[in-house]
Parts: structure tokens; sequence; C-alpha cells
């Protein structure tokens, strides 16, 4: 039970993979790895914070009000994380733009907080948050590394491909996204139509 | 140009019989006669098994008021009464009518004839001949000439476009009983009390517009149509001559019209003065497996089998059709009768099949649809099981014509799909 | 006005929200099944958007005046939260037959990112109010464009013969990449970006 | 006489099929084709060849990986390869071509399931894609009629697979790019006689329109289409140079860029286009609109792809509006 309450976010219920929540920041930061990277940590830390402080004051939240208190805790550590980020870096702050803000209402995170950390012990609360946010930035990861890979011929910023390829555009402009997301679960589909 | 309907389509006409004028053949041995030949209740059997008939005599009635009653076509004796079967695979209630060697073409009445000027005792006498509508559908005919209150009719329309590739029994109808056709048509108008009455003839058939009009002694408006299917559906024929659209679900009588088939109207002539039933009409026999095809006057309930064996069918038919080949349904089954609906036998040597392939949404289907349908949208429904969606795209005014079907350029067999969707909607419960 | 239609432009086709930033995916994904259903959902994203942009506008001011813009995500939240729910009670009081169109998308809103989007970007962009305005009409036309054309055209691809593997999700982001890609066409409409 | 077999009715079909049909579209498309091979030279030749082969391999591919109906002997993917090779540039790299080929056919129609299932016509998504892609090589023109044209082919055209094209020495512009970055207009019978720099099968307007027309009296297109897409860029251009002479008129613009490819052969794609009456005229006067708006008031030179693309996702909704009138009324 433990180790899946960490393990089943990693792939079994991956948020981007599986339930295809959270789809904006998915979509919208990941033409290059790094940003990738760090929209899937933001998030990941803001969930394993709110899943943690939700639990803890689960009893205390009255029913009625407790979506808005969830939202309100969710609020806090983004402009908290919005902060940190702009400290480290202005240009990675330029980079993810509003999105760092918009984790607030990523479904994932009221999602847990509702579905799992509202009804569970801290321990499982974090594990359950530390792993569906791994299996997060995991996803971001995927869908980043493939649309820098052939949209700017590099990696994290590495030229992998060498000085002759010529870079697909397409791929780090919007429609790359819903093309990068289309294939990755196209795979996941004919994976599970073989295995069933 | 001469007048017709939106859409609609241009199939070869291959009427290749119609030189050829109507002859009789021999009786078949055995005469296997339904019960149900027409829209509507059954007929009651009023004979028994053992009994000798003689030709003409009554052997069904019908009781209710949408039905028909049924003549011995030949005189001779009931062999059995029980079930027959139907193209369509079901099984009816009829008789097997044993016909005596030697029996000859002679047709006794079966009643005293009616008094003409009495037209409650008219539209009764029709009712009792086993008049039906002679075009393919079979709707009983006294029931059209029975004006609901309140409405008015002022139009008697004769069809005579028979746009069916094939088919020549109605134009040789026209041809060769011309003044039955006008004294028919002008005993219609007078029961419905309609001020004209107006035959519509399609281009293809100028000669039998020229014997009509001889008959005519211009009491009849005789007009020709466009040459184009399905032009003889009456709802077509009705926008073609009158400009006039009968409104979906509805009749001709809702726009004032009542239109019968020009065999019916000539055999209202022929028999209902006289107190004859319906024993016998004209089938066309064609196609390309028949080495003698032609116009057969040919008795009720005459075996197929034996109708094509008399017209010479080779041996490697492969196909034999009902009717027309557009509308005609495809039989295995050579026992089955001629009926009072059925205008052709269509033998073929091949079985001429395409294989159907995706729609690609060409429009020829859209531009075809005689009744201003989508077929396309309507086959998209009926095969993603949507039943609203095809009742939202008005399934239920497509009357099977055919003209999608034939224009599809990838064989779609879309008539198919609107029959399946049609059963399956009558299946589903009614919505309250 | 010569530069209010530019910028309608811009957030209604150039930077769709839907096409180009990737918001609102959840109910365009969620939603876009049923023509009528999105165009209600497309019509009440619309007045949200316009209610909660002017809202973000004053709540803004308001912030910046005092000094805390560090409040300025949690304050939007709240502000959007219960627009959408005066909003909700408004029309229900006033029009039972608009509520019942309506009704059920208002909560589904609250977490729709692109009206929260709407109140961030105008903020970020020093907007003026009329701009504010335009900026949220042209973003809520689009969003209402897209999902209807999203949903006529899942709705016709509902009764293809599509491949299983294919079938809903992953076609309905291939043809969201085409519109997108599409879309790009009207770049640089209006002399913008 | 042997077992009868029963089939339901109609008994006739007509003559026509699909394949009759798509492989009739590839005659009337070839007079343009050859008069772009032979104003640009074996480039030209290599990309529609490299196109039509690519495009009948994916689809051969894609069909018997998926157990689709349909077969390369239909001629659809001749088509879908043949017209993007036509709105490709002489000299762009023969991968590219293929590529685009490639998500032609498979984006652009066995994602949907294969033939007459898609909503986007394939040639466009895969030439759109390109645009997206490799707006460098897609923007590159050649003049027509380099004299060497049937000696040696364009330097970018043997590119190596997913390397950066050589620069032509040589180079061009299209009359829209003229008019819209350097104000230049050019010479109307140049527009339709095919004597300007632009995508390979687009340059000869005259032969264009005489293939659609053809297609048209044969009722293998729908000419409504065509007549709505020109009549209404036609009308609005002509308004907008009547107002401002520095809009474009009428002629030039019917005869400039991928329009009468677009109007003829793209707009006009049978799956991807509308099958009822209203919504055809809506759906081109559309097209002729965002073509003239995109040409006008956008970014880049040429609209007509955009145009299209985006009014093949109307369709499901224009038809849900415009189903035909019942006959006689509704009940």
């Amino acid at each position: 039970m433990t180790a899946d309450t960490f393990s089943k976010g990693l792939w079994r219920e991956n948020p981007v993979f599986v339930q295809v929540l959270g789809m904006c920041p998915v979509l919208a930061v990941t033409n290059t790895a790094i940003n990738s990277m760090a929209m899937g940590l933001a998030t990941l830390f803001v969930l394993v914070m709110s899943s943690t402080l939700v639990s803890l004051l689960r009893h205390l939240i009255p029913k009625q009000v407790r979506i808005a208190s969830f939202i309100l805790i969710i609020a806090t550590f983004v402009t908290a994380v919005d902060y940190v980020i702009q400290a480290i870096s202005v240009e990675l702050h330029k980079a993810l733009g509003a999105f760092i803000s918009l984790i607030v209402v990523n479904c994932i995170i009221l999602g847990r907080a509702e579905a799992f950390a509202s009804k569970n012990g801290v321990l499982d609360a974090m594990k359950d948050a530390l792993g569906m946010g791994l299996g997060f930035t995991f996803g971001l990861l995927c869908l980043g590394g493939v649309r820098e890979l052939f949209g700017s011929g590099s990696l994290f910023g590495w030229h992998v491909l060498g000085p002759h390829f010529e870079p697909w555009v397409l791929m780090v402009l919007p429609p790359g996204g819903f093309f990068t997301l289309a294939g990755w679960l196209w795979l996941i589909e004919l994976r599970k139509g073989r295995a069933t | 140009m001469f007048p017709t309907f939106a859409r609609g389509v241009h199939p070869p006409q291959l009427k290749t019989t119609a030189e050829m004028p109507v002859r009789r053949l021999g009786f078949a041995p055995e005469l296997h006669i339904p019960l149900g030949q027409h829209i509507g209740a059954p007929a009651q059997c009023v004979v028994k098994v053992g009994q000798r008939l003689e030709r003409g005599s009554l052997i069904a009635e019908g009781r209710s008021f949408v039905s028909a009653s049924i003549h011995a076509p030949v005189t001779g004796t009931v062999r059995k009464i029980g079930w027959l079967a139907t193209p369509q695979g079901q099984r009816i209630q009829g008789i097997v009518l044993a016909s005596e060697p030697g029996a000859g073409q002679e047709h006794v009445p079966f009643r005293a004839p009616p008094d003409l000027n009495d037209p409650g005792q008219w539209v009764d006498a029709v009712a009792r001949s086993g008049l039906v509508g002679l075009g393919g559908a079979a709707f009983p005919t006294h029931v059209k000439l029975k004006v609901p209150d309140g409405r008015n009719v002022d139009t008697v329309m004769i069809n005579g476009a028979e746009c069916e590739p094939y088919l020549t029994a109605d134009h040789r109808a026209m041809l060769e009983w011309p003044d039955d056709i006008v004294s028919g048509s002008l005993l219609m108008k007078k029961v419905l009390g309609a001020e004209r009455v107006v035959i519509g003839v399609e281009a293809n058939k100028m000669d039998a517009v020229k014997a009509l009009e001889r008959a005519s002694n211009n009491c009849v408006d005789i007009r020709v149509v466009q040459v184009k299917y399905p032009q003889g559906a009456e709802k077509m024929l009705i926008r073609a001559l009158l400009r006039r659209e009968v409104p979906a679900g509805g009749l001709p009588m809702d726009v004032g019209v009542v239109v019968a088939n020009v065999q019916t109207a000539a055999m209202i002539a022929r028999l209902v003065p006289k107190g004859l039933g319906l024993v016998e009409r004209i089938v066309t026999v064609a196609g390309d497996a028949v080495e003698k095809p032609g116009n057969y006057l040919v008795p009720i309930g005459t075996p197929v089998g034996f109708l094509l064996q008399s017209a010479g069918v080779v041996p490697d038919c492969q196909r034999v059709i009902l009717g027309g080949p557009m509308m005609g349904v495809s039989v295995a089954d050579l026992q089955l009768p001629i009926t009072k609906g059925t205008s052709g036998v269509l033998a073929f040597k091949t079985a001429q099949d395409h294989e159907s392939g995706p729609c690609i949404r060409c429009g020829y289907c859209v531009q075809a649809c005689p009744m201003s349908l989508n077929p396309a949208a309507i086959m998209r429904s009926a095969r993603g099981g949507d039943l609203d969606g095809c009742v939202q795209y008005r399934l239920r005014d497509c009357f099977e014509c055919g003209s999608c079907a034939f224009v599809c350029p990838s064989k779609i067999p879309l008539v198919q799909y609107f029959r399946q969707a049609k059963l399956d909607l009558r299946k589903q419960p009614v919505a309250v | 006005m010569s530069q209010l239609f530019p910028l309608f432009l811009d957030a209604c086709l150039i930077n769709n929200f839907i096409l180009a930033y990737f918001l609102g995916i959840c109910p365009f994904l969620g939603v876009t099944r049923e023509v009528n259903t999105s165009a209600r959902m497309g019509g009440a994203v619309i007045f949200v958007m316009l209610v909660s942009s002017v809202c973000a506008f004053g709540v803004n001011a308001l912030l910046t005046g005092l000094g805390v813009e560090f409040l300025r995500l949690i304050s939007f939240i709240v502000v959007i939260a219960s627009t959408v729910q005066l909003v909700e009670m408004a029309i229900k009081k006033l029009s039972p037959a608009l509520f019942r169109s309506l009704g059920i998308f208002l909560p589904l809103i609250t977490t729709n990112c692109a009206i929260l989007a709407v109140a961030l970007f105008q903020t970020a962009r020093e907007y003026r109010f009329l701009q504010c305005v335009t900026y949220a009409l042209g973003a809520g036309v689009g969003f209402f464009l897209v999902l209807v054309l999203m949903a006529s055209m899942r709705q016709h691809l509902d009764l293809s013969d599509t491949p299983k593997s294919v079938k809903g999700t992953v076609l309905a982001l291939v043809v969201a990449g085409i519109l997108s890609t599409a879309f790009m066409g009207f770049a640089g409409m209006g002399g913008g970006s | 006489m042997k077992a009868l077999l029963l089939k339901g009715a109609p008994h006739l079909n007509s003559e026509r099929t699909t394949a009759y049909i798509m492989w009739h579209v590839c005659w009337a498309l070839l007079p343009a084709a050859l008069w772009g091979i032979w104003s640009f030279g074996l480039s030209a030749l290599s990309v529609l060849v490299v196109c039509v082969g690519a495009a009948c391999l994916a689809d051969f591919g894609f069909t018997s990986r998926f157990h689709r109906l349909g077969s390369l002997s239909d001629g659809s993917a001749v088509i879908t390869g043949l017209l993007l090779g036509m709105t490709l540039p002489p000299s762009v790299p023969l991968w590219m071509a293929a590529l685009g080929s490639l998500v032609a056919i498979g984006l652009g129609k066995h994602a949907f399931g294969g033939l007459g299932q898609n909503l986007f016509n394939p040639a466009l998504v895969g030439r759109a894609f390109l645009q997206a892609a490799f707006p460098a090589a897609m923007t590159r023109w050649t003049p027509p009629f380099l004299s060497d044209r049937f000696q040696s082919f364009l330097a970018g055209s043997w590119t190596i697979p997913f390397a950066r094209p050589q620069l032509d020495a040589i180079s061009g512009a299209t009359p829209l790019g003229l008019l819209k970055f350097d104000h230049m207009s050019s010479h109307i019978s140049d527009l339709f006689l095919g004597q300007t720099a632009g995508c390979i099968g687009e340059t000869a307007s005259v032969l264009v329109l005489t293939g659609g027309a053809y297609l048209a009296l044969r009722r293998m297109l729908d000419w409504r289409i065509p007549i709505a897409v020109m009549g209404s860029v036609f009308v609005i251009s002509g308004v907008a140079n009547q107002l401002n002479a520095n809009y474009p008129d009428g002629l030039f613009m019917l005869g400039s860029g991928g329009l009468m490819v677009g109007a003829w052969f793209m707009a006009t794609d049978m799956v991807t286009s509308p099958v009822t009456t209203g919504a055809i005229w809506l759906f081109g006067v559309l097209i002729g609109f965002l073509i003239c708006a995109i040409r006008f008031w956008g970014g880049l030179p040429e609209g007509v792809m955009y145009a299209i693309l985006i009014a093949n996702a109307t369709v499901p909704l224009l038809e849900r509006f415009t189903q035909p009138k019942a006959f006689g009324g509704q009940p």
C-alpha cells in the first residue's frame, strides 16, 4: 500500500499520460527540457507542500469551505514559488511567465488535495503528492525533451544533433505541443493495445 | 424542356421490350396466391380445400377498410390453404390453386354489375374487384376514392411515367388500352368530384402520348414529363405536373390529388362495370438471361419460375429481380408468385456486384435525393448507431428510391442502411 | 479604437487562448463533445471573463495602491471564485432560463485557467481599463469560437471509423494541433506581434 | 439453374467509381504540374516524384498497419502527393518533401481513419507542417526558366536528410512577396501564363483553371466552391483596390500565388468540403474572405493554405446548420 501510494503516480496513474490532467503547463512550457524541468519541480513543490498542509488541517477545515481553503493554501505556495524562481533566474521566470502563477488552477493539485490529502494521513499524502509530482515532472520532461530535440536540435541546451541539423521550428511552437502529446498518448495506447 | 422535379438521377433506360405487344402465356399447373398482396390487412379466405373454382370467382374477401379482395386467376381446385413464402423472407397465409388442364381464358363475373351512378356502390365495387395500385405499391384503390370529410380533391392524376429501367408494362398498357385508361380515369374523376384528369407520361414514350391523345377526346389532359428517375414516384409526379409538394409524411390527398397507375385506371374500366375481379396483370419479363423477353398478361399467383421458363431463361442465370432494377427485390426462391404489385421479372446472367468503399463525401447523393435529404449524413448516423441523428436528418421521409445508392461512387449500399435503421426505429419504444 | 481592434484580434485569433497558450485545455478536451453544450459553456466563459477582468482590474488597482502586490494571485483567485458565485446567484434570480442553460458550467469555470490568465496577463501587460475589457472580450470570443469548432468536429468524428488507438483524446489533440497550425496564418494580422 | 444471388436494391449502379474520380483529378492536375517541371527543371520533377512516391509508400504502410479500407489503386494517395509537391517551392530539399508526404498521409489522413474520414485536406496538412517547421526552406524561391534547369539540380534539392539546406546562387521572389515586401506589382499576363517564381504547380494559373474546369464540367468537382472562392476574392479585393490603390486588384489576386490551385483543387477536395448547398457557398466565401484578410492584413504574403485549413475545420459546423430544406416542408 505504502509503496503503491508513491509509485502509482509515476506510471499507472500518471497525471500527464493517463489522467491527462493539468494540460495547460504540459503543453505551454514544454518547448525546452529546462523549462519542463523547472515547471515540473515547481509543481512538485507546490503539490507536496499543499498536500501536506491540507492533510494536516483536514480535521480543522469545515466541509463547506474546503475547496476555497485548498485554493488559498495552494495560492500561497504558488506565490512563494513564483518569488523563489524570480530570485534564482530572471530568465527562467520570463520563459515560464504567467504559467507559474497558473499552477494555482492546475487540476492535479486541487484534485490530489480533494481526492487524497483531505482523506489520508500526512505521510501518505506526502508520498502520494511526491509520486504524482514526480510523475508530472517525468511527463513534462518526456514532452519537453522531444520538443527541444526536434525543435532546436538540443537537449537541456546541449546541441546533441550537431551543427548541421535543421531545426523543426514547428515543434517549439504551439502545434508541436499538441502533436507531441498526441504522439506520446498514441504510443501508450498502442502499447496497451498489445498488452490486452 | 418538359417539367420535372428537383434532383433525381438518370439510370440507363434499357427499355428493350417497349415494342413487344402484351401476350398471354399458358397457365401454370399450380398457382400460389398470397392473401396479403396489398398494403393493409390480408383478405379473409372464403373457400375450402378441394373446392372447384371458376376463373374470376371470389376466393378471399377484404373485410377491413384498407384491404382488397382476391379472385381465382384460373379455373381449378383449391389444393392447399397454408403458409407461403414472400420475397421479404417472411411467411404469409395463402391459397394454392391447381389449375384445370385445358382451362380457358374466359373470366366470369363474381357479382352483378354495380350501378355506376351510385358513388357508394361504385367505390364498394372497386374494393370487391380487388383493385390495388398496379404500379408496385399495391395500395387498395378504393381507399383513395373515398375522400374524407373536409378534404377536397381537384385532380385525378394518372401515372404513366414508368421511370424504372427495363419496365415497359405500363407503356404497353397505354399503347394497347388507351380507351380503358381514359374511361377509367374519367370514372375516378366522377366519383371524386374532381375538376380534371391529368395523365403524366415520360418523354421517352411519345407513342403512348399519341395513343392516349387519340383516345382522350380532349376530356383528359395528357402531359409529358422529363425522363428522370424517380419521376414515377407519386410525390415527384405531382411536383412535376402541378408544382405542389406533398408534405412530409402526408398523402397526395393532402394537396388535393389522387394518383393512380395507368394499369390501375385501365383495370377500373375493364373490370368494375362488368362485375369482374382482378385476376391478371401485365408483367415485363426482361434481362440478359431471358431468351424471349416481352410483356405478358400473367395470372396472379403464377410462380416466377414458371414465367421465366415460359419466357425461356438461360441456365447460367445468376440473379432474378421482382420489380424494376432500382427498387425491386432480388429473390432466390423461384416458387414465389407474381402478385398484384409485380410489375416486372428481370433475370440476369451476371451478378454485377461492386465492393463498397469508404464514403468520400462527394455529395452526389445529396444532389440526387428527390426528397432533398442528406443520404450521406443519414448513413453515417445509421452506421454509428445514432438513431436520433437518423430521425433528425429525416430518415422517415426516405422512400427508398435508390437514387443515392445508384450514384454513389463508393458503391455504399445506402438503402440497406436506411431499411435497417427504419426497422431499428420501429423496434424502439415510442418516446412520450 | 484604432488600438483596440488589433488587441481584440490578437486575443481572439492570433494568440488564441486555446490554440496558442493552451489555456482552458481541460474544458476544451472535456466539454467539447456536443456543439450545443460547448456553445453554452463558451457563452458562460465570455461572460465570466468580462466580469472577472473588470473586477481584477479594480482589485489590482487597489493592491498596487496599498503596496501589497504579493497578495495579487491570492486575491485574484478569491475574486474570480466569488464573482462566479455572485454571477451564478444573480443569473438564477434574474433569468432562470439562462441559468438552466449556463448553470452547470459556472462552477466549472472557477477552475478554468483561462479566466485567471486573463487577469494575470492584463496585469502583467499593464493594460488600461478599456484595453482590459477588449482583451477579455477577445479572449472569450476566441475561446468560444475554438470550443464550438472543436465540438462540431469531434461530434462529426464520433461517428467516424477511426482506429481505436487514436479515437478520443489523441485525435482531439491532433485536430487541435492542425487547427493551431492553421491559426498561425493569422500571425501579424492587425499589425501586431 | 445455378443458385441465385441476393442483393439489396438498387440493382443498377452508375459507372462512376471513387477510383475513376480520383484518377481524373490526377490527370487534370498534370498540365499544371508539367508546366512546373518545364519552368523549374529537374529539381521540380524530383520533388513531384518524391512526394508522390512517399505518399504512396506511406499510404500503403498505414493502410496495411491499421487494416483500413481503400488502397493505392484508388488514386487518393497519388493526388495527395501530387498536390503537396505542386505546392512546394522547387528548391525544397527532397527529404523535406518526403517528410511532408509522410505527415500528410499519416497525420492528415490515417490519424482520422483513412480515406473519407479526414477533416483537413491531407496535402495542406503536410504543407502547413513543412511551412511551420522549415519556414526558411519553404520560402526560398527560384526564378523560372533558368538556363541550366535540365542540366543540374538546384543546390537545396539533394541536402542530406535532416541537415540544413544549402543556399541557391540565384533566388527569386513570388509576385505576392514582391507586392507585400517591396510594393512591386507584376504583369497580369505573367501571372496567368506561368512566367513568375512560385510553387511548382501554382504558377500557370491558366493551366490550373483548365484542369479544374474540365473536372467541373464532368462533375468531378463542385463548381460552386471555386466560383464562390474566386468571386468573393474578386469582389473583396476589387472594393479594397477602389478604396485604397495599395491593395492589389481582383485579377492580380486571382492569378497570384496558390489561389487557383487552392480554389479548384484543394478547397474542392470532396472529403473535406461540405455536401449541402448552403454550406458549399458559405465555405467558398469564407475561404475567399480569409485569403483576402491574410494577404491584405496579415504578416504573410500568402494565405490560401491557412484559409482552406480553417474553412475545413468549419465544415461540420456549417453542415449542421445547412441541411437541405425538406421536400414538402416539415410535418
